[in-house]
């Protein structure tokens, strides 16, 4: 480990007194262990960023210093000073503000009522209205934050509702700002303003904490970081010093391995064929506008995009669990499209298995025992009958036998789902799916919150199916992983395809344009890509800005 | 030791149960006994009430509604040792003593009462549960009220038809309002504790109203005409009197033999002149001697005057 | 990692929280001027001293386990149905109008063509709440509280102006015919040498809801609809993904609901009344939910509570008999538990669950 | 029906549906604040009491007033305490607090007063009196004039049959009641305390990120309530009645609260569905049947419309009810 002292190395001058000092922190939920004897230090004006996996204790971290959550043991020092920070109410009083992963809005409310609410001057609403109208107007001249002030919030984007939580905290005379993940619900090109902003509140003397996955991000931005794996803090660096590669390695444990061993594909017959799919979910939101796409048997077709871009919606049109317009063909039959309760079940009965994107509120029941979880969506299958009644005798001991194979610990068949690790219910739920050996797989997020053994293990597994000549669909945030596993890719964005071709010609900086919905310079260089005109029509902005550098 | 089962009005029902009440009270300071007495919660507790008591050895148990006549009609077989007084309903058993009452007749009464009392020529009828009983109550007052004065208006209204009717006090109120406002300026109400209610806006607004079962003068001295009585006390009284050794079969009590009458007392003797005493007092002895014979609704469900 | 083993939550935590409402039920006996000691002499005496008090005793306690059966299947499904009430009111519609107008020749036949009835109509009952909620997404609580009022309409009239035999004074229908009346205990005890009391109402319901039990117990745990309904009880989103259709499963689980508390008409119209009075549920839907409650949802759990609360029914009952305490003290006792075993649940389960954790951390 | 009748049955309105209005704004205060109350017939059962037993036993109403919101507030206090302190489940904790009052007022009623759990009649000052509103016919010219007052108005022209029949003669709560309704609305849009309540019914998280205290709105909310639960009590015993008897509230927490759905959560528009459910047992109590185009329609319809409508409403077939989103939900930060 190697530039993780640099702090805590005797200066010869005399230290600036850092404008947060955590000590000892330490944070339990029940059995989790969330944060372990945590210690770290930020500095004024500056932005000090906060990596780690899923479930590593960045949010409870950062909930502790906002009041949100109590910590079991440890000190605070704000600006040299021992604080006591019982509630949100004496963080704010201390300067701090949030932006949580999750916004913290009253979806009914105006954006106006947002801002004021706990913060209002006096009993009566209409001066504290009107003043704190001014006072938006001022700081959305003074940062660039523009919003309308009478809009709702459920009527606003993420991004808008993004800049309500930051106008929050500057409302507040926030002197400390922390955002957790703020760019995962972002386009590139929102995300880049939103850094702008940051620059510039740190210009003016405020201290960021920003929590992200991105390694690019912190590159790009901070100006320490420190690294959290499994409640601990391993590593505070200063970026500068530091490299994607040593921080990944901090992050994880271990040097990451993204590169796949895989023979190259043997495309067969089309399996599916998607047409003008389009879909308005219950909300008279259009989530898919006509999406045409193809699926082999005997390929992996990755599914990049910024999340919140209209994969959901396709895997669970494709899942028959969400209703649809236009068609989709598997082997020449067309499927329902009607999204009917029971949708998910015919599609199995098709030979579609899903992996959906969140395991925990979809792909398992958590108060259901393992042994039930892996025949969950399979449970009607004959093979598990017995008469009238379920044969749980044979269904325990296959998934004693499953999860033997899969490595699931403890391999305990009889402990409830909730009870396992996220990356070890992750492998019960994929477990499940391929063992039925479908003819198309549907895969989201297959390895969010997942450790770097899983991973591999996981995608192994993916690639074993393609190998066997099944087709599979696989959707996922992390380029790096859609990089590495498919062999064609389609970019989605907006509820659109922008484009389309293979893998081995994809490059970051393209696939980022098109993740932005923009065509240009950069996609024209991948060679066999089929850009969509939604994206060449868009040449408004500059490609570069969206992609990010790298 | 003798047991005494209250209907579902709850024996403070300052009426009807609470009469029954009033007897067995009279009959414990008489004698210094004691006896046993539940009040129904719900229709389950019937039957097992009754069998508790008759197992418990007391005897002879009393009973006050006609809602007993299907549960003892059964249970009363099963325990012929034990002698049963049932008021207000007939079962054919050679244990059981039924007591009935010809409220016809003390409606009568009181219906001349309010005809004379009454101002505007209107008079109010507030019955509890829509049930034949009660409209022979009904039938009887507006007898006697259109033998004083046959252009007299009645206004009749039933409280409900469950027996919830017995018990709805702002129900009662509502009704009385509303009689009054169609110019009823007497209320005769025969209603159980939904009576409570009717008397006490009556009382509120200042008319006369009419209480029953129970002498329920003294509730607003000055403001209730008088009340019906029904000597449920007496039935009472007599048959803890008796106790094993009494005499089963119908019993029917009535003007003529002091089991049904009106009340005067210091509480509404300002409103009862002596016009209308003697008036009242006349009919009584006329309908002991057979020269009136008041309709009894009951007889074939029908009533002669509206 | 569980934070606490099972037998605590499922045993511990219910013993406490009863412990808890009986202790502040003494102190409200003491507060009213009585002997908490002396009222449950009676109590106990009345309800297991004799065959009679056993035989109330498992009256009652033979319609608390059709009512609390009913909560917790609905229960499973994550759907909470206080309707039980009117759907045992109407389940007794259906129990009495098969009873009054079809000539059965045997009270066999009549045991099955009720019970049959009485959950038909009980299961329609609920089935207008259930597809609302499933289909329009009115909220269930609301709308079962809602039927139950309807459903006292309904009966209310037909009782008052259709069903009354001529010449009758309180609403209810005539007597059934003979041979639709059911074999008591003391029936069915007598051939087996056993003398049980003859007056007690306890019949030969209570076989029908013992096999109750057993068939909630298959059905929720052994059958493939009993998954599905688990699932969409822990999950809806769940439930969807595995192809689960949630508002059938949700109809459904409430049709088995209503079908199990319209079913307990046959304890207490055909088996005790032998004929339909108005209030002939006395409450027994509402103590399906404190019985669901403090059972967990477990057939063998209702089974158990259902005795409780016929304990206290009767014991209730009798105090009312010769005490001077009213009868109104065993609703208040039946609050206390609903409300420790209920509501106030974590004020016992938190304090123990810490407890645990630091048990556990002392001996690693 | 004739205008005088009609004016008869409005006034019957009025006073039926005032303990409807205020348990209905209860109901809401708790309910926008994301505690869902099916209790607020248990509040109002215990305050009815209390009410009647304080003013019998003093003979000042004012006196029993404060003692039947004391009660209501008291259960107000246990439903927050099992639903905001001890997170349990809202609605089984509103059906034990129904089942505590209904058990213990008899029980108290009975070990107090000996008369079958009711309280003695309450008579004079134990009483609320029916206030004559300035130039409106009221007991006092009735007498003056040696008529009936129901004879008085009768002779009147209409707009003054109407300000003294319907508006006038009623019971200081009945016009407090009638006030709570803009105050209400005062103070749930214009006030900082009304955001913050609306606010934690829809996100509690929002409201504690800003740094208030949702326990502390939550349990204001709830004592709201019971204050507002023991004034509905608090007149069933002491205005519309004159004292308590068993199960006096019978069923009229349900109906506010089927009045709430229908009332979409909003305090005007409670306003107008108490009315109309008031309208509806007034005519339910004033005509045992109702032909409607000749059709008889049976007293139990009537006494059955509000919960069909409120069912109807719910089905969203006429409109939709949302109820606050965060309601019925603990707030838990810590799983
Ligand atoms: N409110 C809570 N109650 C119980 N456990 C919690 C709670 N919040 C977090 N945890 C647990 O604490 C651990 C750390 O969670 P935390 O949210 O801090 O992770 P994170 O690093 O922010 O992850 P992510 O990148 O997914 O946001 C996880 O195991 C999680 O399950
Ligand atoms: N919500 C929960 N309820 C109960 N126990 C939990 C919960 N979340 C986590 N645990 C327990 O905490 C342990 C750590 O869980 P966590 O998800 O943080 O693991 P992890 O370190 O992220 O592992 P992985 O890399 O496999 O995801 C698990 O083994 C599990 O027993
Ligand atoms: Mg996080
Ligand atoms: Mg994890």
């Amino acid at each position: 480990m190697s530039g993780h002292t640099e702090l805590e190395r005797p200066t010869m001058a005399a230290p600036p007194t850092p404008a947060i000092e955590l000590k000892g922190i330490s944070k339990s939920f029940g059995p989790v262990k969330a944060n372990k004897d945590i210690s770290i230090r930020v500095m004024p004006g500056t932005i000090h960023g906060i990596i780690g996996e899923n479930g590593a204790g960045k949010s409870t971290l950062m909930s502790i210093l906002y009041g949100f959550y109590k910590a079991d043991a440890g000190e605070i020092f704000i600006a040299g000073r021992k604080t006591r920070i019982p509630d949100s109410q004496a963080a704010i009083a201390a300067g701090i503000g949030m932006v949580f992963q999750h916004f913290k809005l009253v979806e009914n409310f105006t954006v106006l009522e947002n801002v004021i609410l706990g913060a209002e001057d006096g009993r009566l609403l209409r001066p504290s209205l009107a003043k704190a109208r001014r006072e938006l107007q001022s700081l959305a001249a003074e940062y660039g934050l523009d919003v309308d002030p009478d809009a709702l919030i459920e009527d606003i984007g993420v991004g808008m509702q993004q800049r309500v939580e930051i106008l929050k905290a500057l409302y507040r005379h926030a002197d400390i700002l922390i955002l957790d993940e703020p760019t995962g619900v972002l386009t590139p090109a929102e995300a880049d303003q939103l850094f702008r902003i940051l620059d510039r509140l740190r210009s003016e003397g405020k201290t960021i904490i920003l929590i992200t996955h991105k390694l690019r991000e912190i590159m790009d931005i901070t100006d320490t970081v420190s690294v959290m794996r499994r409640g601990e803090m391993t590593a505070t660096v200063t970026t500068a010093q530091s490299s994607p590669e040593e921080l990944a390695e901090l992050m994880v444990g271990r040097k990451v391995l993204l590169q796949i061993e895989k023979a190259p594909a043997t495309p067969g017959k089309k399996v599916l064929e998607i047409k003008a799919l389009r879909v308005i979910d219950a909300d008279g939101i259009e989530r898919l506008r006509s999406i045409d796409l193809d699926l082999h048997a005997g390929e992996v077709l990755g599914i990049a995009g910024v999340a919140g871009n209209g994969q959901t919606a396709l895997l669970e049109v494709l899942g028959g669990i969400q209703s649809a317009t236009g068609s989709i063909k598997m082997n020449g039959d067309a499927l329902d499209l009607t999204g009917r309760h029971s949708g998910g079940r015919s599609r199995r009965a098709r030979g579609i298995a899903h992996v959906p994107e969140d395991r925990q509120s979809e792909g398992l029941i958590m108060d259901f025992t393992a042994w039930e979880n892996t025949v969950f969506g399979y449970h009607r299958d004959p093979k598990w009958a017995r008469g009238p009644l379920m044969n749980n005798a044979a269904i325990q001991t296959e998934a004693k036998a499953k999860m033997e194979r899969f490595d699931v610990r403890p391999p305990n068949p009889k402990l409830a789902a909730k009870n396992f690790s996220g990356g070890n219910q992750q492998k019960i739920v994929v477990a499940r799916e391929i063992e039925q050996s479908p003819d198309v797989l549907l895969i989201g997020q297959p390895t969010r919150g997942v450790d770097i053994g899983a991973i591999e293990f996981i995608h192994n597994q993916i690639i074993a199916l393609r190998d066997a000549g099944k087709a599979v669909l696989l959707v996922s945030v992390e380029l790096d992983e859609i990089m590495a596993l498919s062999d064609r890719i389609a970019v989605m964005c907006d509820g659109q395809i922008m484009g389309q071709g293979p893998a081995a010609s994809a490059d970051h900086i393209g696939l980022g344009c098109l993740m932005a919905g923009m065509g240009g310079a950069d996609t024209q260089q991948m060679q066999g890509w089929h850009i969509s005109a939604a994206a060449k029509a868009d040449p408004a902005q500059e490609p570069a800005q969206a992609a990010g550098s790298h | 030791e003798p047991a005494l089962i209250f209907d579902l009005g709850g024996k403070f029902d300052k009426s009807f149960n609470e009469a029954a009440f009033t007897g067995a009270e009279r009959w414990v300071e008489e004698t210094g006994g004691s006896f046993r007495e539940i009040e129904l919660k719900s229709e389950a507790q019937r039957e097992q009430a009754l069998r508790r008591f008759a197992e418990n050895g007391n005897n002879p148990i009393v009973m006050t509604g006609f809602a007993f006549g299907n549960v003892l009609s059964e249970v009363a077989p099963d325990y012929p040792d034990t002698k049963f007084t049932l008021i207000d309903m007939v079962v054919d058993a050679p244990n059981v003593r039924s007591v009935v009452f010809n409220e016809h007749e003390g409606s009568y009464l009181v219906g001349m009462m309010a005809a004379k009392a009454s101002k505007s020529g209107t008079v109010g009828f507030i019955g509890g549960m829509d049930i034949p009983l009660i409209r022979k109550f009904a039938c009887g007052y507006v007898q006697g009220v259109k033998a004083v004065n046959p252009d007299a208006t009645v206004i009749q209204n039933m409280t409900g038809t469950t027996p919830a009717a017995w018990n709805d006090p702002v129900k009662g109120s509502e009704l009385t309002k509303a009689q009054i406002s169609q110019g009823a300026d007497v209320v005769y109400a025969a209603a159980g504790g939904t009576g409570v209610g009717v008397l006490q806006t009556a009382a509120d607004e200042g008319i006369l109203s009419i209480g029953v079962d129970s002498n329920q003068n003294y509730m607003h001295p000055g403001k209730v005409l008088t009340s019906m009585l029904k000597r449920v006390d007496n039935a009472v009284y007599d048959a803890m009197t008796a106790g094993t050794d009494i005499e089963t079969g119908i019993y029917v009590m009535g003007v003529a033999n002091g089991g049904i009458d009106y009340a005067l007392d210091e509480f509404n003797a300002p409103l009862v002149d002596d016009d209308m005493a003697a008036l009242v007092d006349g009919a009584k002895a006329e309908i002991s001697n057979g020269t009136i014979t008041v309709h009894d609704y009951m007889s074939d469900n029908t009533c002669p005057v509206e | 990692m569980q934070k606490m083993p099972q037998w605590a939550d499922v045993i511990l935590v219910p013993l406490i929280s009863l412990i808890l409402a009986g202790a502040l039920s003494a102190l409200v006996i003491l507060a009213i001027g009585e002997s908490p000691y002396e009222a449950v002499k009676i109590m106990v005496q009345g309800a297991f001293g004799t065959t009679n008090g056993w035989g109330y005793t498992l009256y009652y306690a033979t319609s608390f386990i059709f009512t609390g059966l009913a909560v917790a299947v609905a229960f499973h499904a994550a759907m909470f149905n206080i309707g039980g009430e009117g759907q045992a009111m109407i389940g007794g519609l259906g129990a009495a109008l098969v009873c009054l107008f079809v000539p059965f020749p045997h009270w066999t036949f009549a045991l099955l063509g009720g019970f049959g009835a009485a959950m038909l109509f009980g299961a329609a009952w609920a089935f207008i709440p259930a597809y609302l909620q499933a289909k329009r997404g009115s909220h269930i609580v609301i709308t079962t509280i809602m039927f139950n009022f309807i459903a006292a309409a309904v009966l209310n009239y037909l009782l008052v102006n259709v069903l009354r035999p001529t010449g009758g004074m309180d609403p209810a229908t005539a007597k059934f015919p003979e041979p639709t009346h059911l074999p008591t205990l003391h029936d069915m005890l007598l051939p087996l040498g056993i003398q049980f009391s003859k007056s007690a109402p306890a019949n030969v319901s209570l076989i029908m809801a013992l096999l109750a039990c057993v068939f909630v117990w298959l059905l929720i745990w052994r059958t493939r609809l009993g998954y599905e309904i688990r699932a969409l009880g822990h999950s809806e989103s769940g439930a969807i993904y595995a192809g689960i259709s949630a508002p059938k499963v949700a109809i459904i689980s409430m049709l088995i609901s209503g079908a199990l508390a319209g079913g307990m008409a046959i304890n207490n119209v055909m088996g005790e009344a032998e004929r339909l009075v108005m209030n002939s549920v006395e409450g027994a839907g509402f103590i399906g939910i404190a019985v669901a409650l403090m059972g967990r949802n477990h057939p063998f759990g209702v089974l158990l509570a259902a005795i409780l609360f016929g304990f206290l029914y009767q014991g209730g009952a009798e105090l009312a008999l010769w005490t001077s305490i009213p009868s109104e003290l065993i609703v208040v006792i039946q609050a206390l538990v609903i409300l420790f075993t209920g509501a106030l649940d974590n004020m016992v389960r938190m304090p123990l669950e810490r407890l645990f954790l630091s048990l556990r951390r002392t001996e690693p | 029906m004739d205008f005088l009748t009609l004016l008869q049955v409005l006034d019957s309105t009025i006073r039926l549906a005032t303990p409807l209005l205020l348990t209905c704004l209860a109901g809401l205060f708790s309910e926008r604040a994301g505690i869902f109350d099916i209790g607020l017939e248990g509040k109002m059962l215990a305050a009815a009491f209390f009410s009647a037993a304080m003013a019998f036993m003093t003979g000042s109403v004012w006196l029993g007033l404060l003692a039947g919101i004391a009660a209501s507030m008291a259960l107000s206090a246990l439903h927050g305490l099992a639903s905001i302190t001890f997170r349990g489940n809202q609605l089984i904790s509103g059906v034990a607090i129904n089942f505590l009052a209904s058990g213990l007022t008899v029980l108290i009623a009975q070990a107090w007063f000996h008369q079958g759990g009711r309280t003695p009649s309450l008579i004079g000052g134990a009483r609320f009196e029916q206030i004559t509103l300035p130039f409106a016919l009221g007991p006092m010219d009735a007498e003056a004039a040696g008529l009936p007052l129901s004879k008085l108005i009768a002779q009147a022209g209409p707009l003054q049959q109407i300000y003294s029949e319907v508006i006038s003669g009623q019971t200081i709560l009945v016009y407090f009641a009638l006030l709570c309704v803009p105050a209400t609305s005062w103070l749930l849009y214009r006030t900082r305390f009304g955001l913050r309540l609306r606010a934690v019914g829809e996100n509690p998280a929002a409201v504690d990120t800003a740094g208030v205290s949702v326990v502390g709105i939550r349990f204001a909310a709830v004592a709201i309530c019971g204050v507002l639960c023991g004034l509905a009590g608090a007149y069933l015993a002491t205005a519309l009645q004159a004292g308590f008897v068993r199960e006096m509230s019978a069923g009229r927490g349900y109906i506010a609260l089927a009045a709430l759905i229908f009332a979409k959560w909003r305090p005007w528009y409670a306003l107008g569905a108490t009315l109309l459910f008031g309208l509806l047992q007034a005519v339910a109590l004033r005509f045992q049947s109702i032909d409607i185009a000749g059709i008889p329609v049976p007293v139990q319809f009537m006494d059955a419309l509000p919960y069909i409508l409120t069912v109807v409403i719910l089905a969203g077939f006429v409109g939709k009810a949302i109820p606050p989103r965060a309601g019925g939900e603990p707030y838990v930060k810590e799983r």
